[in-house]
């Protein structure tokens, strides 16, 4: 989605939480083991809304929390396997919901279930890049003129080609070097691939337009102008 | 202290007779900078002055406001505090003011500001103000985002599939048709119209070869495919040693055929 | 696929979702409208699923959404009103819970209740810097008068106004220039953005404090002052 927050970067690994509660997923804390209640419950704050403020705290960070953060959100003093066993339920309150709450190697945090993706995307489809002028005219010429130099291309086009253009299409699989001319500087040829056909939906090369079909097009098109 | 007072009024005001000094008068020098501060200009100095001692707004005591006002001015003044402009050109105001209070009434000559209060101005610019100054704290006092209250911001992992452009058929024609059109305003430059599928046979050959070794001529025709893809690699293979791109070698009379690329040779 | 996080527990597909589920928390759809329910039906997305994508949605999205963005999200076409029954229905859902779900001017979104503030402050102490009166009487003056020029506030204000100022509130993104006016030097048109109205959790300037309200501040202030 646009330019949500920053981007967050967790580098390790998650610890496999292990599962508490039995699932029925009703109030907010009904199963909460009750060693904890009589704990938290000291006047202050009881135990669902110490939930509350957990959920809060968590739905609204932009960085995952670590437990010793968490722990501070409390009145009374929690130790870590108290928060954990409640950080557990609320995951498991959400668990039905299009976001989760993980634990990840810098604490727990909310998340969109990856399912909920394809529903996200529709707010904001990205269009898709477009390749320059000088990438498709230099495609087009390798094409329709393989295998060609680099020099070739330059003449066609008459501008001077760029490594990064050749780059471009080497890296995308659609162009690549099948072998050298025997000229001096010994240029390396370029070719087309299989890949660009498939990607182009074509089984060889003459299903291209025809340039005797494009240069017919141009005439026209000249008249037409002219 | 005010039992110490000489029993003379300091000032009528509305007629009574102000017994009492104005207490918050005096203020000790090195505060003064700070006074100034706390004041956002000349007409928050004067709302001031105005709650402070219990002036009425609507019905300004010009004499006992001007007073007060030139008291904090000529303090500032004296203890060489820079005072902006504005604050002098508010001394000015109310000194016209006062003045114009005391003038006599002229009978009407058809001037348009006769008999209006020469306050008139005044008040209207503090009542202004005054409002302009509430409404500024009750802004304040809204529950602001991110002081009082925070945004839901739950991640998104956006599973970044990098999007690659798309080029289609047409897109390839279209960059063609420039390069033609380009081409032929400078008519020198000839554009080859070739079959394509000669081309692309060339490749395949360059390809069959990249290994630099010999390959046997005729493992470079793809027997399936017919007369014409036979005839297409052999123009191929032709066009290749035109471009000097490969070597065409027999060492006998009916033997067998053997083709390289040009840069296996150069690699002897 | 999933770098890091590891989810407590997660259903790879979209939950089959039954119509009425026994429901995790409050009974997420309990009371849909029927004519809703039905309409939504048809076989692509139930509404539950409908109002969790919502759901998900609005907790991912940093900007508010509005209902012609939300719409996108439904497999089939919602008109505005059904769609704003669910949202209600959503906003219900939450009410008992630290975030609640508003409208403000540019759309819908979560946000924490004020009152979760004091347990939020533990994690981050960290306020952003409060407004020197001058910018608060400058955009008090803006947000009533607007549109208005520079000389328009300083004549209020009685004094010179600072370019830093308005750059303040500009680059907070509250106050923004919106023409000029036609008068020698062609001065600059300051009013209020959406921005503001969004950040004080509003849907519209009458929202803001009325200056009759405020007028009657003043003569009480006066009266009692006297």
């Amino acid at each position: 989605m646009s330019e949500q927050a920053e981007p967050l970067k967790q580098s390790d690994l998650p610890a496999p939480a292990p599962l508490m509660g039995e699932g029925g997923g009703e109030g907010d804390n009904a199963h909460i083991s009750p060693e904890i209640r009589i704990d938290l419950f000291d006047g202050k704050m009881d135990t669902r809304q110490f939930k509350r403020v957990l959920e809060t705290a968590l739905l609204t960070s932009s960085e995952p929390l670590p437990v010793s953060e968490l722990k501070k959100l409390g009145d009374v003093s929690l130790d870590t396997k108290q928060l954990e066993i409640l950080l557990e339920e609320l995951a498991q309150d959400w668990q039905d919901r299009g976001v989760e709450l993980c634990r990840v190697a810098t604490g727990w945090r909310f998340r969109a279930k990856p399912e909920m993706q394809q529903y996200l995307d529709r707010l904001n489809p990205q269009k898709p890049p477009r390749y320059s002028r000088a990438v498709l005219e230099t495609l087009a010429i390798i094409a329709y003129h393989q295998p060609v130099t680099r020099g070739d291309i330059e003449e066609i086009r008459g501008v001077a080609v760029s490594s990064q253009i050749l780059k471009t299409l080497e890296t995308r699989g659609w162009v690549e070097v099948v072998g050298t001319r025997d000229a001096p500087g010994k240029p390396e040829l370029f070719a087309t691939t299989k890949q660009l056909l498939d990607d182009l939906n074509l089984r060889a090369l003459q299903e291209l337009p025809s340039l005797q079909e494009i240069g017919a097009l141009l005439e026209q098109d000249a008249s037409v102008g002219a | 202290m005010n039992t110490q007072m000489p029993l003379i009024p300091h000032a009528h005001i509305h007629g009574e007779p102000l017994m009492e000094l104005p207490l918050d008068l005096y203020i000790p020098p090195d505060a003064l900078e700070l006074v100034l501060e706390t004041f956002q200009g000349p007409l928050d100095l004067l709302l001031y002055l105005i709650r402070r001692h219990n002036l009425d707004v609507l019905d300004i005591p010009m004499a006992e406001l001007t007073r007060q006002y030139m008291t904090y001015i000529e303090l500032m003044q004296k203890n060489r505090l820079e005072l902006a402009a504005d604050y002098l050109l508010m001394a000015a105001v109310l000194i016209e003011i006062k003045s114009r209070m005391l003038l006599p009434r002229p009978p009407k000559i058809g001037e348009e500001d006769s008999g209006e209060d020469p306050r008139a101005e005044l008040m209207r610019r503090l009542l202004e103000y005054e409002q302009m100054k509430i409404a500024a704290q009750k802004l304040n006092e809204m529950p602001q985002a991110g002081r009082d209250f925070e945004i839901v911001n739950v991640l998104i992992e956006t599973t970044v599939r990098e999007r690659l452009p798309e080029v289609s058929v047409e897109d390839l024609r279209h960059a063609w048709m420039a390069i033609l059109a380009r081409a032929k305003l400078n008519t020198h430059h000839k554009v080859r119209r070739e079959q394509l599928s000669v081309r692309e046979q060339m490749t395949h050959v360059l390809r069959c070869l990249q290994g630099g070794e010999y390959v046997e001529f005729d493992r470079l025709f793809d027997l399936e495919g017919g007369a014409p893809k036979l005839i297409v690699t052999f123009i191929a293979i032709l066009e290749l040693a035109k471009e000097y791109l490969v070597e065409i070698q027999q060492s006998e009379t009916m033997g067998s055929i053997y083709v390289r690329t040009s840069r296996a040779i150069e690699a002897e």
